[in-house]
């Protein structure tokens, strides 16, 4: 076998993101600096990782236009996987640019960081292109690693570690279930490859029993009811950084994931998986929703909310159709923005006592508008946007979604899932209200400090919540064209 | 083709406010004004030359649709980003960045100090043009709409940008209030947009594939009687719309409270052309409005009443900017009387002349303001035409065309809205006569008390000074506006009886798209008679002004006695806003906290309405994350389970 | 000869234990060392099946995984410790900060 | 006598498992799986995995029981459990999931793969060289994805080493 002769082009963006990685790492085993140098050291990481994840998504957006391609039979490079690396860079891009200032809030470690979010990204990037189970199912794992250490990367604080336990043992459990299920399907048809199961599987118990726990693994990822219960706890412990970059990377490729596994290497019936994933989909949402209700940390409404918001994307996977993906990809757009938008708003009004669990709770956004109208604006317009208020990108996303279940003959999914919204609008407009209509009290009239990177990380994402839903037609129409190329 | 670019006359503001989101307060004060400037005035020429080219085209062809791009498409029902480029809009959008220009101009200078007269820095200077811009390419995207759904993008993004300068000086509470009522007021009425559209896409959704105004209304000709009858309900929402963006009854009370934002702000979006939103929205959908005269009836009693309320309120007003928000509220309702007589060309009209006048007068206001370090009391000035002679210059012209004197621009646009009332109804032109005599009275008030007599405040007086360059000439073009802009609508009449070469031009141009619809036109003699009595209305009202402020005479005071009763309830503005704090605000408040704190006993009960097995649900899924990982672990472990049971199975 | 389908059987049941072993232990380690009960009997799953196919397909899937568990001990190990560092105790039943 | 082997072996690495799962001492438990673990590295030489059965003695016994005994040491092993009512049931409810879990996961296995189906003298597939081919052709990316992970969990350690620098 020659290297040369491998199709390298297909792991390209993958490959800068590893690269970068490693840079970032080696610089902590640089040199002695003071702590004042550390932050700058700091922001020149952060910059290294931007241009990391710049480059990395360049070069995939170049690919858009090529064909699809493979790499030794256990990646494929497609529209698909470009699209979710798209969402995974960006969802990354903008948790670095959270992370800028609020990194140094609790520790020093910057260069581990920064490499632990890229080899995270990079993780999520491989899980989304793996048509082979070995490959999968590493790359899970590579991801999972590396959210776990930075889930309890904040030192300082109890609940980070908490956090990360639950995460990290309840992770490792969903493991054992889809990597025991991968292993009764090279049982079944003797081939870890997708179009080998696909080809050989007999169909019987054994096929079943494997597709059923692979699907558990991905409905852990992506925080589907009866398997998200480390969900709101994992992302309300984490530094807010990494629950932003989490919550939209894990679920964009896991989701992703799932969708290459549902298409090319099952062989149930359509019923059987869409059903299941219906039922899934169904409990997801409403429990998120009902959930999220009573909450009063508004990170943890967050973390809620997102479990909603995994249940109205599995529809994509239910439906099952071109429409039903193109739905997908264009929701995991318009949610990376005004989730981790939202988060970053969150992120501002967290106090810095580490000591007890002390987040963004509604109370601190009490009178926002009359102290800072321009995060309180910003933060409505997420808010809005998740609740799925036109014209805001959520809204379109929902639009879709719901469109392309009824095409695909699940009226009554989407009949629940309307019902849903209505119900989230409620704990979302509980947020705006809180911030507009209420006064502020004497300990939260203090003016926020905002760093610049987060107003940034704001602004874009404001932008693409704004821009996505006004531009909702061509853009929804341009990932149709690529996942209409894609083989159905 | 000059239509294939119309999409740069959005693209202009939204380039500037990109700029000065991201640079602005790096560039300098000069930069980022002269962007947000050039953005404005690049919008203008785009305007102008829309205009021409739609001016080139034969008269039943005027109207051209400009796709930008598809926006909703799903199942056999399509909304697109697109532009209808129409007699009508093609006015709007001239006022929109015409006016948006002049006060652009002027804010470059007037916004070089804050609130507190300390210079502003880059910041903020920086955040205002990108309001200002915001403004004006949501204003912009309001009136070139080719379908409901994306006017109301442009209708609450003009209330954003509304609130957002509102509350400008978001640090005073009053400016924090006056925004929080704006906005939510303001929501009342697009809550009547958004079920009005909603209610049409039921209606018309199916049968037109979509909600541009030419499928509505082309779908309105084979409509059913039953959807001609729900007709009535559609327009009483857009109407709700209209009074809440409009600050009309019963949704005015923001407007007055708005003043709290800079001036300019003040000229441009709460005066000249947010406001008249309202009447555009409802004048583009006059197809609807034909079939419910129900509705039409309403909308011009409203729009009388709210003239006569208003201007009576204005009477008593002794803080210069109130005096002029009443005004505005007063002249919108002109329009409202206009359009609901079916006197569109008439209401559009005024809405153009009243752009002129009345944004002069508040950039007037806010160099008199910007003179006396931010006082607005007019009780505290006097005499200021000596210390302020351009000021006075500008403020008395846009006083007189707001006053209806005889040959300035407001007087021919309101006598062509009374021409049409007369012809309706007599109850309704006299109601618009009477409040035309009120108007000239605030009016030429406003300028005695400010401007003639003694100063009543000295220090006051001697800190005063004269409006800076950049402030000026801008003001002067508003002023030229002001006196010259009435002569585009000269009444068709008159040139036939006079020989004039030229007819009403204005009538002329909106013709194609109020086509089908005539104006009122009574004999020549009815119409002269009508003319000359407003003049002298007019007249009058400046006359008692100036016998009760200048020459103080003595049978004014004793007529001002007579009237004292009705005092109490002007300076209370009838009570509204105590009235509305009984019926409105305190629920309102009621359902804040219900928002803000339900999560105990108020929800509860809610939920128990709708069923008890949803708050068992509620409860219990709360409780069920009990923070144990045994726990999670179980229910992951049943998850498995479950779902292996089901494949094996199923 | 040993049937294949004991292996199987054997490594499900084990399996099993280990997931039951993650339910009834209070002990983040002792739910760690379940975790790792149940990874190998995956490999002995896959290992079986390798044989059972004669390829080297499964036997590389259970070499992985024994890297992947590697690297779990030493993250998880990493993470236990941290929590001994701020509570003093590895009982999950005591660890419920976050909850609701 | 494989059979005979195996059955005996089996029911070692089956108490060994309920040991570890049942002990009151965490360092009983690690070892018993330090036994269940020795127990699967012959199996995975009877099933001509060789090159599996001895990383499997070197990386479990050798490092990953190691590590755990050590931490035990470290931190102390479980001390008598609180019993709470709630733990009764868990311990009902997980056993009746398991019994289901096993029997489903058997269904699979005895619909699908007959009995008569035994261990065949598949080639010698598992010796170190035709692992290492493996390895570094056909399975190169995963193998290559395996260091990247191993990477992620040396830099999850190498985060700890500012503690210091971090808690002033």
């Amino acid at each position: 076998m020659n290297l040369s002769s491998l199709n390298w082009n297909s792991l390209l963006p993958e490959l800068v993101i590893v690269a970068t990685s490693l840079i970032v790492l080696i610089t902590a085993v640089v040199g002695k600096v003071s702590r004042v140098d550390r932050i700058a050291r700091g922001h020149a990481l952060a910059v290294v990782t931007l241009i990391g994840l710049l480059i990395a998504a360049g070069l995939t957006i170049m690919q858009l236009s090529q064909p699809a391609s493979d790499f030794m039979g256990m990646v494929q490079s497609d529209a698909l996987s470009h699209y979710l690396n798209l969402v995974i860079l960006l969802a990354a891009a903008l948790a670095v640019l959270l992370a800028w200032d609020y990194l140094g809030r609790f520790t020093y470690s910057f260069s581990e960081f920064y490499s632990l979010l890229l080899l995270a990204v990079a993780g999520m990037m491989f899980l989304g292109k793996s048509t082979e189970l070995i490959t999968l199912f590493v790359s899970l794992e590579i991801l999972s690693i590396s959210l776990y250490i930075l889930t309890g990367f904040n030192r300082h604080q109890l609940a980070s570690a908490e956090a990360s336990l639950k995460y990290f043992l309840l992770g490792a459990f969903a493991s054992g279930f889809i990597v025991y299920g991968a292993a009764l399907l090279y049982g079944d048809t003797g081939s870890t490859w997708f179009s080998d199961i696909a080809a050989n599987a007999s169909g019987g118990f054994l096929t079943l029993a494997g597709f059923a726990l692979l699907l558990v693994g991905f409905a852990f990822k992506i925080a589907a009811v009866p398997f998200h219960m480390w969900t709101p706890d994992a992302y309300q412990g984490a530094p807010t950084p990494v629950t932003a970059f989490m919550s939209v990377g894990t679920k964009a490729a896991a989701l992703v994931a799932l969708f290459r596994v549902l298409q090319s290497a099952v062989s149930a019936p359509y019923e059987t998986w869409a059903w299941a994933l219906a039922i899934l989909s169904l409990l997801t949402m409403t429990v998120g929703n009902v959930a999220a209700l009573r909450q009063t940390s508004i990170k943890r409404l967050l973390a809620y909310s997102s479990i909603a918001q995994a249940g109205y994307m599995l529809i994509g996977l239910v439906a099952g159709t071109v429409l039903g993906l193109q739905a997908m990809l264009f929701y995991l757009f318009a949610y990376a923005f005004m989730n981790i938008g939202a988060f970053a708003c969150a992120s501002l009004l967290e106090s810095d006592d580490w000591s007890e669990l002390q987040d963004a709770s509604m109370a601190n956004a009490r009178g926002l508008f009359s102290r800072q109208p321009l995060l309180a604006t910003a933060l409505a317009i997420f808010m809005f946007s998740l609740a799925g208020i036109p014209p805001l990108a959520g809204f379109f996303g929902k639009l879709y979604l719901f469109d392309a279940a009824i095409d695909a003959g699940w009226l009554w999914l989407a009949l629940v899932a309307v019902i849903n919204s209505v119900i989230s609008a409620y704990y979302y407009m509980r947020v705006v209200v809180v911030m507009f209509m209420e006064a502020p009290d004497e300990s939260t009239r203090v003016r926020l400090p905002i760093p610049d990177s987060a107003i940034l990380a704001i602004v874009i994402a404001v932008l693409g919540a704004l821009l996505l839903g006004i531009l909702a037609g061509p853009s929804f129409a341009s990932l149709g064209q690529a996942v209409v190329a894609w083989r159905f | 083709m000059i239509f294939d670019y119309a999409w740069l006359i959005l693209l202009f503001p939204a380039l500037g406010l990109l700029f000065n989101a991201f640079f602005g307060r790096r560039v300098g004060h000069k930069v980022a004004a002269i962007v947000a400037n050039l953005a404005v005035a690049l919008s203008f020429l785009m305007a102008v030359a829309l205009a021409m080219g739609l001016s080139a085209l034969p008269g039943d062809e005027s109207s051209v649709e400009v796709l930008l791009w598809p926006w909703i498409h799903i199942a056999g029902f399509q909304v697109d980003m697109a532009l209808l480029i129409d007699p009508l809009s093609s006015v709007m959008i001239l006022v929109v960045t015409g006016i948006g220009l002049l006060i652009h101009i002027y804010s470059a200078t007037y916004m070089k100090v804050d609130d507190e007269h300390q210079p502003m820095d880059e910041r903020r200077y920086a955040r205002f043009f990108v309001y200002m811009n915001l403004f004006i390419l949501m204003m912009l995207t309001l009136v070139l709409a080719n379908n409901y759904v994306m006017l109301y993008l442009g209708w609450e993004g003009v209330g954003l940008a509304s609130y957002l300068l509102i509350g400008f000086w978001f640090y005073k509470p009053s400016a924090a209030d006056a925004a929080k009522k704006a906005f939510l007021v303001n929501r009342v009425g697009d809550f009547g947009m958004a079920l009005a559209i909603m209610w049409m896409f039921f209606l018309f959704g199916k049968e037109a594939g979509s909600l541009s105004f030419d499928a509505v209304f082309a779908a309105l000709e084979t409509a059913s009687p039953a959807v001609v009858a729900a007709l009535t309900g559609v327009t009483l929402l857009l109407l709700l719309a209209a009074t809440g963006k409009s600050a009309q009854i019963p949704l005015f009370v923001w407007l007055p409270d708005a003043m709290e934002g800079p001036s300019p702000v003040s000229a441009l979006i709460h005066a000249a052309t947010m406001v008249t939103a309202g009447v555009y929205m409802l004048a583009r959908s006059h197809p609807l409005l034909e079939l419910a005269p129900a509705t039409m009836t309403l909308i011009a009693w409203i729009g009388g009443l709210t003239a006569l309320m208003a201007a009576s309120i204005a009477i008593v007003q002794t803080d210069l900017k109130r005096i002029l928000a009443y005004s505005t509220i007063s002249q919108l309702g002109y329009m409202f009387l206009g359009v609901g007589v079916g006197a569109y060309v008439a209401s559009v009209f005024h809405l153009y002349t009243h752009a002129f006048f009345k944004a002069l007068l508040f950039l007037a206001a806010g160099s008199v303001m910007h003179a006396l370090h931010g006082e607005l009391n007019i009780d505290l000035m006097g005499g200021l035409r000596k210390k302020l002679p351009v000021t006075y210059a500008q403020f008395l012209i846009g006083a007189l065309a707001l006053a209806g004197f005889p040959l300035l621009s407001g007087y021919w646009s309101k006598d062509a809205i009374l021409l049409g009332a007369f012809v309706t109804s007599y109850p309704l032109y006299a109601i618009g006569l009477f409040t035309a005599l009120l108007t000239a009275f605030y009016s030429l008030r406003a300028v005695y008390r400010a401007f003639h007599g003694q100063p009543r405040d000295e220090h006051l007086y001697d800190h005063a000074h004269e409006q800076p360059r950049g402030m000026t000439w801008p003001l002067w073009a508003l002023a030229f506006g002001a006196v010259f802009a009435g002569l585009l609508g000269l009444p068709a009449i008159f040139g036939k009886e006079f020989g004039f070469p030229v007819g009403n031009l204005i009538e002329g141009w909106l013709k194609p798209t109020f086509e089908g619809l005539s104006e009122p036109h009574v004999a020549f003699s009815t119409e002269m008679a009508l003319f000359i009595s407003s003049g002298f209305v007019a007249l009058i009202g400046i006359y008692l002004a100036y016998a009760r402020y200048v020459k103080q005479s003595g049978w004014t005071l004793s007529l001002q006695k007579a009237l004292s009763p009705l005092q109490p309830a002007l300076e209370n503005k009838y009570w509204v806003d105590e009235i509305y704090f009984a019926v409105i605000v305190n629920p309102l408040r009621a359902l804040a906290r219900f928002f803000a704190t339900g999560a105990e006993g108020v929800i509860d009960g809610v939920v128990n309405g709708v069923g008890a097995v949803t708050t068992a649900a509620g409860v219990g899924i709360a409780r069920l994350q009990t923070g144990l990982l045994s726990w999670y672990a179980l229910s992951l472990f049943l998850g498995v389970v479950l779902l292996l049971i089901y494949f094996v199975f199923a | 000869m040993v049937p294949i389908t004991y292996y199987l059987i054997l490594s499900a049941v084990i399996f099993t234990i280990g997931a039951v072993g993650v339910l009834v232990r209070r002990n983040a380690i002792m739910i760690f060392m379940c975790i790792e009960l149940m990874l190998n009997s995956v490999n002995l799953t896959l290992v079986a099946f390798a044989n059972q196919w004669g390829n080297l397909n499964g036997q590389i899937f259970a070499f992985i995984i024994m890297a992947v568990a590697a690297v779990e001990v030493a993250v998880g190990l990493a993470i236990v410790m941290a929590i001994v560092r701020h509570k003093d105790t590895t009982n999950v039943d005591e660890i419920h900060l976050l909850k609701w | 006598m494989a059979l005979l082997l195996f059955l005996a072996l089996a029911l070692v690495a089956l108490l060994a498992a309920v040991g570890m799962v049942t002990s009151r001492n965490a360092v009983h438990s690690a070892l018993f799986m330090l036994v269940n673990f020795a127990v699967y590295a012959i199996f995975y030489i009877m099933l001509n995995a060789q090159f599996l059965g001895v990383v499997q003695v070197i990386v479990y016994a050798g490092a990953i029981v190691v590590l755990f005994l050590f931490v035990v040491m470290l931190i102390g092993g479980e001390i008598g459990a609180v019993r709470s009512s709630l733990r009764r049931y868990t311990y009902a409810a997980a056993l009746i999931l398991g019994a289901l879990f096993v029997a489903m996961i058997g269904l699979g296995i005895a619909q699908t793969i007959s009995t008569d189906q035994t261990v065949a003298g598949a080639p010698a597939a598992g010796g170190v060289e035709a692992i290492g081919m493996a390895l570094f052709t056909t399975y190169l990316l995963p193998f290559e994805l395996a260091s990247l992970l191993l990477l992620a969990g040396m830099v999850g350690g190498v985060a700890r080493r500012y503690k210091a620098l971090d808690e002033d």
